[in-house]
């Protein structure tokens, strides 16, 4: 099983999540994250005091998925998040070697 | 500079009185007429406008002839100055306390909203106490009663539900003592804006019992309860050197003498939350109709033209603030209108009472140009950490108040006015400047080396709501 | 304890008298004055201050004998207590909306402020139908006028542009109508703080209009409205026994009734806003000012007192209870200030109108430390889930509020006070905390088997913003 | 609808007039009773129940054989208007600014609080410099005069420590004039409902400033200030259709020209923080007090009438609001609630002083049904983006009030009503929404075409603290 | 070493640590996550406005373990997440290659 | 590639972030998370109440470096987020299988 991460802009949460739905991906976990990256965060002056906000508000998506199905949850995860602009984010893979469902006990890719 | 620098003597010497009791020097001793604030003399027309004459037509319940020169109680205006009260209490409670509120870091917003609660706990029942008597009881020894009132009114002795207080005559004196008492107690909870985030809540509250009654009371007396600088002349409708000017100062030595925050410069500390800052600056507003207009201690035409310039001065500043934003900065800011408007409004609190409202509208233009000034150019420029401008604001734009008082003051609007003066008008801020200086100072060092000023760096690190209070946000 | 159990008793057979209509056994007719409630005794020497005398003075419009006697509208009076009505209404929503809103988790911060906003929709209704009526309208039947009033101004008929309540002479009806209402509304929402984050939303709606119809109005009467304990000469300047024990005893029966809140004493249920209650308790003692202060009827001295002893009690409490605190969980919290001005609040009420400062400063003391002895002690002890402590604060700071008013009520301020009496007022603390728990716990009974009470467990784990409500906070 | 026609005529002529100055059409002079719009009349028979005959009875002051004539200035009808002047204030600073605020994505909340802030501002000026006057000055032109007032108080020139504006005639004109400008302050406030969260900061300042002068000014002159709406006995009490209907219609404008937000429909757009909301409908609820009672510039029964009325309708609007929302949509939340009381507040406005309180009730529970209407249904079934209903609660809620003052005014409530009639209050209605709808059309095409409407869809995304303001939350 | 990652239901969040600490945990990281999966997010109505809330607000723990105890964690948050109903939860293990206690420098199994 | 997960104390943020951009890390995805450890919460009372509050604020970092570079970033990081005093977090190791940048499409170690 591998573990997918995406960091993506917030407003194209429900895409990603309606592309992934569809590339058969049953379950998914949402955090609010900040990013660092090439694109800049904003500059707040407040009554002269400059504060640089170097962060850009982002989600984190982090999907388990069977192994034969990661390659197309990165492609919907690809095609659904993307704007063009700098800062779309990034998609990363590992391996996830045990996975279990609490309410059954199920594991492995039942668990899924 | 001459004068100034004897000011600043003039303002030593208060202190050193007012601590250790020691006579007045003769040269302080320039002719203040007999106690007679403005407030008291505006009651006089004011009352003419009421229905007054009727106590003259009623000969039935015939008074003692003293009473009959006495002016009868008036309800409206009681009315209005019971209002007025309320006003001003809730613009310490809830009202200064989310304008600070919302101007630090999430992790000291309890502990500053705390501070302005607690010193409206505390200021209270030192008001009672003694505040009251030393601000506005006569003192029996002459010389003394140019700086500061008696102790005859303590714990509010004397005080009957027949009484009134010489400035104002048609209102009960229990109204006359609850409305000072709420100038007394958002006067110190202002300078709360200079040492936010940093000190100690025990160190909070024992600088305020002191500062109230070595600064406060005796600034109060001197200017509306019948000390030297009313007795000069010094116009001051509702507290523009008294409480402002006095604030803004007490606000700057606290900055300069505590140091700046930890992190100042490099840490982020943009203000965490400007809705809550901006229901302060709104309650601020509305509730200094009642500290301006209710400062006419009637309800009549004064109280209006003093309501209408409050509003003017504080939206020209708004304005003017958000424009210089504009320009400086490209954006205009939520916090800049904010700022802009309270310094509109401590600008014209001096004047509300004097000026027109032509003359409301220039104050209002200046003093959110002077706040400007004081809150973004002068604090960058002096590198102190005045956390949320207590100087910049109230110091600053109070003190363009004072002065424009005294250029501006329109004899058709009050007849006090008359007698207006720049120069007896900074006579009255540079003494204020100084003795507030000195004596906050001196009351800092006291505190500094009994309870302690600041917190220590792990609790300001951790921020003041759970190292001051055991107590966080949780949302 | 003879007597105490006799009023126990008392208490009973007002409820079922109220029930069933019977009539008042001849045990209750403690030959009570004829009507004269406090406040409409406190209104003669305050027209006097007034411009009474022109009337008199004014042959011309010459009115009928009978109106002669009648005292004219005061448009001073009518102004403060129209303000102070508003001021009572925010006490309400916002004021105390916030002040338990920011008490509870996050996950019931809607349903909580809704139930303060929605209690002041059906009271404000209920009481032009049938409340003001029950409470201030004499009831054609002696026996029962001693408990309830009759339903001739049901739906307000037989008010007209020119009546007035003989509480109130100077003041048009309308308006005494208005103020009185907001005290309608604001007791069944105290009671709020005892079953929140837990209740269904339909129970509150109708335990509400039964509590109002069933306890607060035949209180309010007998107290106020002409009836037994007002006749007794139980002194309640403002409402601390109508009011506040009343609500708190209610609030008591509820969290008795209801049980605990689910995972109560493991799961973290810390107050998740703090700065929602400090609004919340600033607007509830700045208008407080209208509910004691108002409650003088008129814009006099009596008000001025009432509200100079309602800050001062205020702020004693708030310092007791941070002094206790400090003392007890080593740091002293903005929940502490807040808890205990609202005790200070409750305890002065039935005395803000009869004590001097003095009093008032004895009164804040104790009550701010019964507050705390109330809501951290004694729920504590007996393990019942009051969650924001409605008992705690506002029973027994109103209990410890009532008993005072006996020992320190000073004629000199309000000649009322002159036959105060620790056993009379105990006698109303005692009939009132019987008639309340009776009389609550039926209701209590009445709703649980009609609409059900408390929200399924699963409602209540979710949150009752989202499963009463369907609504939740997204920041 | 022959004579619907005419009206939306009527409107076109009126923009035409004030634009370009042009002489008023023969058509539109229907013989207009000189000046004498509803709360002037009322000033006479509230002035009966003050000590009014005092006056008469003091002959020493003799006053000038016209001044005798005049009533004097009452000083609790003065302090009853400062009151509720200060209440009107804090209807949109906080008040209003916290509904919206509350209502609209986080990313907006301080651009949109900003709004009613920097609109109080602006509009306080220019109400200074010529708002008043062509509301409440005559103008010369007597054709004219029908539609707009005159510029000779611009900047308030000749208003003086003894001038009265003869609409209230006991009062300083100063607090007149204080009391009218937070209602101008208000009605553009408002608007901003309609075009939340997607327009320019800059667009907002201008189109404010036009709206107000072009649009609110000969609105308000033509039904209160002497022009043809009054003159044709269109009883508006306290705004119904020169606020409510007026702002509504111009929001319906702005919806329809600005088009919907980016998302709409698509996008999560649910109101933030709910709290927020309710702490601005309390504050809406209670400053309505100061609307409507005020608006009988005087402390008598009619304002006493006016309050009850105002809080019957606001109680039995929200019920309305929630019995059905808990009908359709299974749970009755908060914003129900809110929304039902601003309806119900809006509805009864310019009945507040016409009708009594059983007519009130009927008044709520119809507004409070027509806002669940308008802002739930119609804006359904019409797909406009009325961002926070400013036309769903505003507009129809305003234009079911005003019809329903035409059917139930009763005149032992006021004498004024007795004329009283659907069809006038219908011309009224249709006039208003004639003129505002093509007027606001106009002001929008000047803005768009100047310094532009809409924000970029870039700086929408952002949001427009950040984008517009360089501001954000940060908890 | 291992990642445990467990995704449980807001208010499991003290029961689920105590039966970690119970079975040798010693640290562990916790994150408010918002959740899709089986269980349904609740729809909210304002002034007739339909929102569609897809995600449910969990807990996301993530505890580094040594390889012998990574099976008795699990089946701790098992025990403890368990409540039966939808929305139990999901663990997932990933192998974890170094650790570092920054106080100490410690690294591998010491640094737990 | 490795993924650098460090939890440490909130206000070494920006330190650590300097410090991680020193040793050319060019993107970083941050958490507000809450720690469990050795250091202990706080104990709040509120009315007689005592709530333990047994987590920590801490953020944690995450960012994808490649194999080459993560021995630096594992560095930087603790010399910039150490106080010495307990609390100062974990930085855990994690091998990634793949990386996507979703604006340009580009993989594997050009992605980061
Ligand atoms: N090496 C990395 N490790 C972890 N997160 C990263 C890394 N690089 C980028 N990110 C995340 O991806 C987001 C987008 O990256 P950025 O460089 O701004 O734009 P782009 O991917 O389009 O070049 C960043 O805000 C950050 O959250
Ligand atoms: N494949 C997955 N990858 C990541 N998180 C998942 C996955 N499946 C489920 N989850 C998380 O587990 C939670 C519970 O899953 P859900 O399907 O609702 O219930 P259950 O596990 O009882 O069948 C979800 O809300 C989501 O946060
Ligand atoms: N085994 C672990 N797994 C995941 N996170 C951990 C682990 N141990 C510690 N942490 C995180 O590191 C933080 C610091 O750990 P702590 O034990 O308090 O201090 P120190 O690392 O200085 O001994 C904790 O608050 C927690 O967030």
């Amino acid at each position: 099983m591998k573990l997918i991460i995406a960091i993506v802009k917030p407003f194209k949460l429900d895409d990603v999540r309606e592309a992934l739905v569809g590339a058969g991906v049953e379950g998914l976990t949402v955090s609010e994250v900040k990013g660092y990256g090439r694109q800049k965060g904003q500059t707040e002056i407040y009554r002269g005091a400059e504060y640089q906000v170097n962060f850009v508000p982002k989600v984190k998506l982090e999907a388990v998925v069977d192994d034969s199905a990661a390659g197309k949850a990165v492609e919907a995860i690809k095609a659904a998040a993307a704007t063009g602009k700098i800062g779309d984010g990034k998609i990363f893979v590992l391996n996830v070697e045990d996975a279990v469902r609490i309410r059954t006990g199920e594991s492995g890719t039942a668990a899924l | 500079m001459k004068k100034s620098g004897l000011q600043k003597l003039a303002g030593l010497a208060l202190a050193a009185m007012i601590a250790g009791g020691a006579f007045a020097p003769a040269a302080l001793a320039q002719d203040a007429a007999p106690a007679a604030a403005p407030a008291a003399i505006e009651a006089a027309p004011a009352a003419e406008a009421t229905p007054a004459p009727a106590v003259e037509a009623a000969p039935a319940p015939a008074p003692a002839a003293e009473e009959a020169a006495k002016p009868a109680l008036d309800t409206g205006d009681t009315s209005w100055v019971l209002t007025s009260t309320a006003l001003v209490l809730m613009m310490t409670i809830p009202g200064l306390a989310l304008f600070y509120g919302g101007m630090v870091r999430r992790k000291n917003v309890i502990a500053t909203v705390a501070q302005s609660f607690a010193i409206t706990a505390v200021i209270s029942v030192v008001w009672m106490i003694a505040g009251y008597s030393l601000s506005f009881s006569a003192n029996g020894n002459e010389g003394l009663n140019k700086v500061i009132g008696g102790l005859g009114n303590a714990f509010l002795s004397g005080m009957t539900m027949d009484s009134t207080n010489s400035l104002a005559a048609t209102i009960p004196e229990s109204v006359f003592v609850m409305f000072q008492m709420t100038f007394a107690i958002i006067t110190p909870a202002l300078i709360a804006g200079a040492y936010a985030e940093r000190m100690k809540f025990s160190a909070v509250l024992v600088f305020t019992v002191l500062w109230s009654l070595f600064i406060y009371a005796p600034t109060a007396h001197a200017v509306w309860g019948g000390g030297f600088l009313g007795g000069a002349g010094v116009l001051d409708f509702a507290g523009g050197t008294v409480v402002h000017i006095n604030a803004g100062v007490a606000g700057l030595i606290c900055a300069l003498v505590l140091g700046r925050r930890k992190g100042y410069g490099s840490d982020n500390m943009a203000p965490h939350n400007l809705v809550l800052t901006m229901i302060g600056a709104s309650l601020l507003w509305v509730g200094w109709f009642g500290f301006n207009a209710g400062s006419a201690v009637g309800s009549n035409a004064l109280a209006g033209i003093a309501m209408l310039n409050t509003q003017v001065a504080a939206a020209a500043a708004a304005i003017a603030w958000m424009l210089i934003e504009w320009f400086e900065r490209k954006k205009p800011g939520m916090l800049g209108l904010a700022s802009g408007a309270v310094a509109g409004l401590v600008a014209i609190t001096p004047a509300a009472g004097f000026v027109n409202p032509q003359g409301a509208l220039i104050i209002g233009l200046l003093g959110g140009a002077g706040g400007y000034f004081g809150a973004v150019w002068l604090k960058r420029l002096l590198k102190y950490d005045d956390s949320l401008d207590a100087f910049g604001v109230h110091g600053i734009a109070g003190i363009i108040g004072a002065l424009l008082t005294g250029v501006l003051a329109d004899p058709a609007v009050n007849s006090l006015g008359e007698g207006a003066s720049l120069m007896t008008q900074l006579y009255g801020v540079a003494v204020t400047i100084g003795y507030a200086s000195v004596g906050t100072f001196i009351i800092l060092m006291i505190v500094k080396y009994t309870v302690g000023l600041r917190a220590s760096e792990e609790a300001e690190v951790e921020g003041l709501d759970l190292s001051q209070h055991g107590e966080a946000l949780h949302d």
